[in-house]
């Protein structure tokens, strides 16, 4: 019979790492990362949720945790200064400030008790003084501002606006279908082969008017050796490869 | 309790409520009967009677209230209508000038420019008298235009909108450009 | 103006304004300058403290607010409506413990701390007055920055961020000791 285990709730990931290393008694500095990894998925596989969101922040710490592992079983990493670099030493970080706050929030509810006991008075203001609204001084809301700052503010205003356009990806839209066509290609080529016998492949790419249709090209000529209907040979590696019809 | 206790208790009612408060709660509160609780607070009203205070009891029917003393009242109004300093953030700042050159205009276009809601700062400008509503653009959801006001000219020197400096095409192309070289630099490390 | 008179409209001018009032305009009104005002401001915060008094003055941030005294809340609430009390959970707090200790901060900065997600938490706080927006981060997406208010301030009877329990590198020292004696205990068992 299974026992009911009643899982504690968590924060999150860190909370439930603080959790194990708190129950374990062990030092945050020197987590013993196998015990920990094995103890956290055990954890987790018995979570129940069905919330994806919930269970991915979970899932990529686990990941983390694993990360971790491999690294220890690796030869140390050696960092520009010669020393050897603990793979535990970021999440380490994460985990002392993630508990630092943690602690302050614990103190900030105490805090919040005591100022919770003392009372404030609505204002009693009469209604005219309350509904006043004094006069604006504009020569002291303007200052030193003139029509020509105005302007730079927009002109800045403007450039922000553009430097916000992505040049790259806002041109993607621009893109156009490829209108090279396999089919059409291997027709060509065929007709290229009989036409020629033995050729290079070099002058036939030159013939190729575009990057797409080069690839279609090679593409081609990959289809035709494989179904032999050619062959090819190179002397030397990036040598010209000449193509020799079978058919 | 302790009479000092008492008398900050009734202090302590008095000011939180704010409206009269019956004799015969505060009485209750400090544990007393009225008559012991009436002496404590008449006591309390003449102590309050002092220069140094600016707030006072006062009975009304057998209730007590707190409230100021008749001669604060010019101070208050004071405080209360103190001339407020007005800054115009750079939000404001931004928004206006938008309004300004681009106008009539809408606070959707406005969001479009700055990428970020506007409502504070076009409330505030309305609020200042340096923009005005100049109708609704007819177009779904009728939205209201806003444009300059006559304020605007007089605080910036301006005769008429016609005097506003403009921004011409060229200038957007060249922000443009800048952009892209700056993404092409970037790309280029 | 005699110095009687001066807190005497201090005190009147927090009792009817209620809400947190700045020591600028508190100066304005007794026509002194904001130092001389600050003066005279503590020292009435000490006559406040006398046993017979349920009110006090508190300082929030450069601004002075009147309430009651906390030991006055067992005789209020038989009185008065309890001031509805929010109870913030474990998320909620400890998103705005981040908050209050790295403003201004973005969500992504927060979430990268709590390892979760803290959409929910910083609505929450916003809705509660205890955060606000502060603008916007001068970086990719313009994400909003967030910090803590004034609000925050009462509710959590801090007079200014200066204030806040300190967060120091020590305190991250004091949790290495308490591991390290954990684990010596463990070693001398």
């Amino acid at each position: 019979m299974a026992i009911p285990v009643k899982l504690q709730v968590f924060e999150g990931p860190l909370d439930l790492l603080l959790h194990l290393i708190d129950k374990n008694k062990i030092d945050i500095y020197d987590i013993p990362i196998v015990t920990i990894t094995e103890q956290y998925l055990s954890y987790i596989k018995q979570m129940d949720t069905d919330d994806m969101n919930v269970m991915s922040e979970f899932l990529v710490m686990a990941a983390t945790l694993l990360d971790i592992k491999c690294k220890m079983l690796l030869p140390k990493e050696v960092n520009e200064e010669g020393e050897e670099e603990d793979p535990r030493a970021e999440l380490v970080q994460k985990l002392l400030e993630y508990k630092m706050y943690k602690f302050m929030s614990f103190e900030l509810k105490d805090r919040q008790v005591d100022a919770g006991r003392t009372m404030y008075k609505e204002p009693t203001l009469p209604p005219e003084v309350a509904d006043y609204r004094p006069p604006v001084d504009y020569e002291d809301l303007i200052g030193d501002l003139n029509l020509s700052k105005l302007h730079e503010i927009f002109k800045s205003v403007v450039k922000k606006q553009e430097d916000k356009i992505d040049p790259i990806r806002s041109k993607f839209g621009r893109l156009e279908k490829d209108e090279v066509n396999m089919d059409e290609k291997i027709l060509f080529i065929e007709a290229y082969t009989k036409d020629h016998k033995r050729f290079s492949f070099r002058a036939l790419l030159e013939k190729q008017a575009s990057k797409m249709d080069v690839i279609v090209t090679f593409l081609v000529i990959l289809e035709m050796m494989k179904t032999s209907k050619i062959s090819i040979e190179q002397q030397e590696i990036f040598d010209d490869i000449i193509i020799t019809s079978n058919m | 309790m302790e009479r000092a206790k008492k008398e900050a208790i009734i202090e302590a009612v008095l000011f939180t409520m704010g409206e009269s408060v019956d004799i015969s709660k505060l009485a209750e509160v400090i544990e007393e009967d009225t008559k012991e609780a009436k002496i404590i607070i008449e006591e309390m009203m003449q102590k309050y009677q002092e220069e140094n205070r600016g707030i006072s009891i006062i009975e009304l029917d057998g209730a007590y209230q707190m409230c100021t003393k008749g001669e604060m009242y010019e101070y208050l109004i004071k405080v209360a209508k103190s001339p407020r300093k007005y800054v115009l953030t750079d939000t404001v700042l931004e928004t206006l000038s938008i309004i300004a050159y681009k106008q009539p205009v809408t606070r959707l276009e406005i969001e479009k420019i700055r990428g970020v809601s506007c409502d504070h700062a076009v409330n505030r400008l309305v609020e200042l008298d340096l923009i005005k509503e100049l109708g609704r653009l007819d177009a779904p959801g009728r939205p209201l235009l806003f444009g300059t006001t006559e304020q605007f000219l007089r605080s910036f020197g301006v005769r008429s909108l016609e005097d506003l400096p403009s921004l011409n095409p060229e200038q957007i192309e060249d922000f443009k450009e800048q952009a892209e070289e700056e993404i092409q630099m970037k790309l280029d490390v």
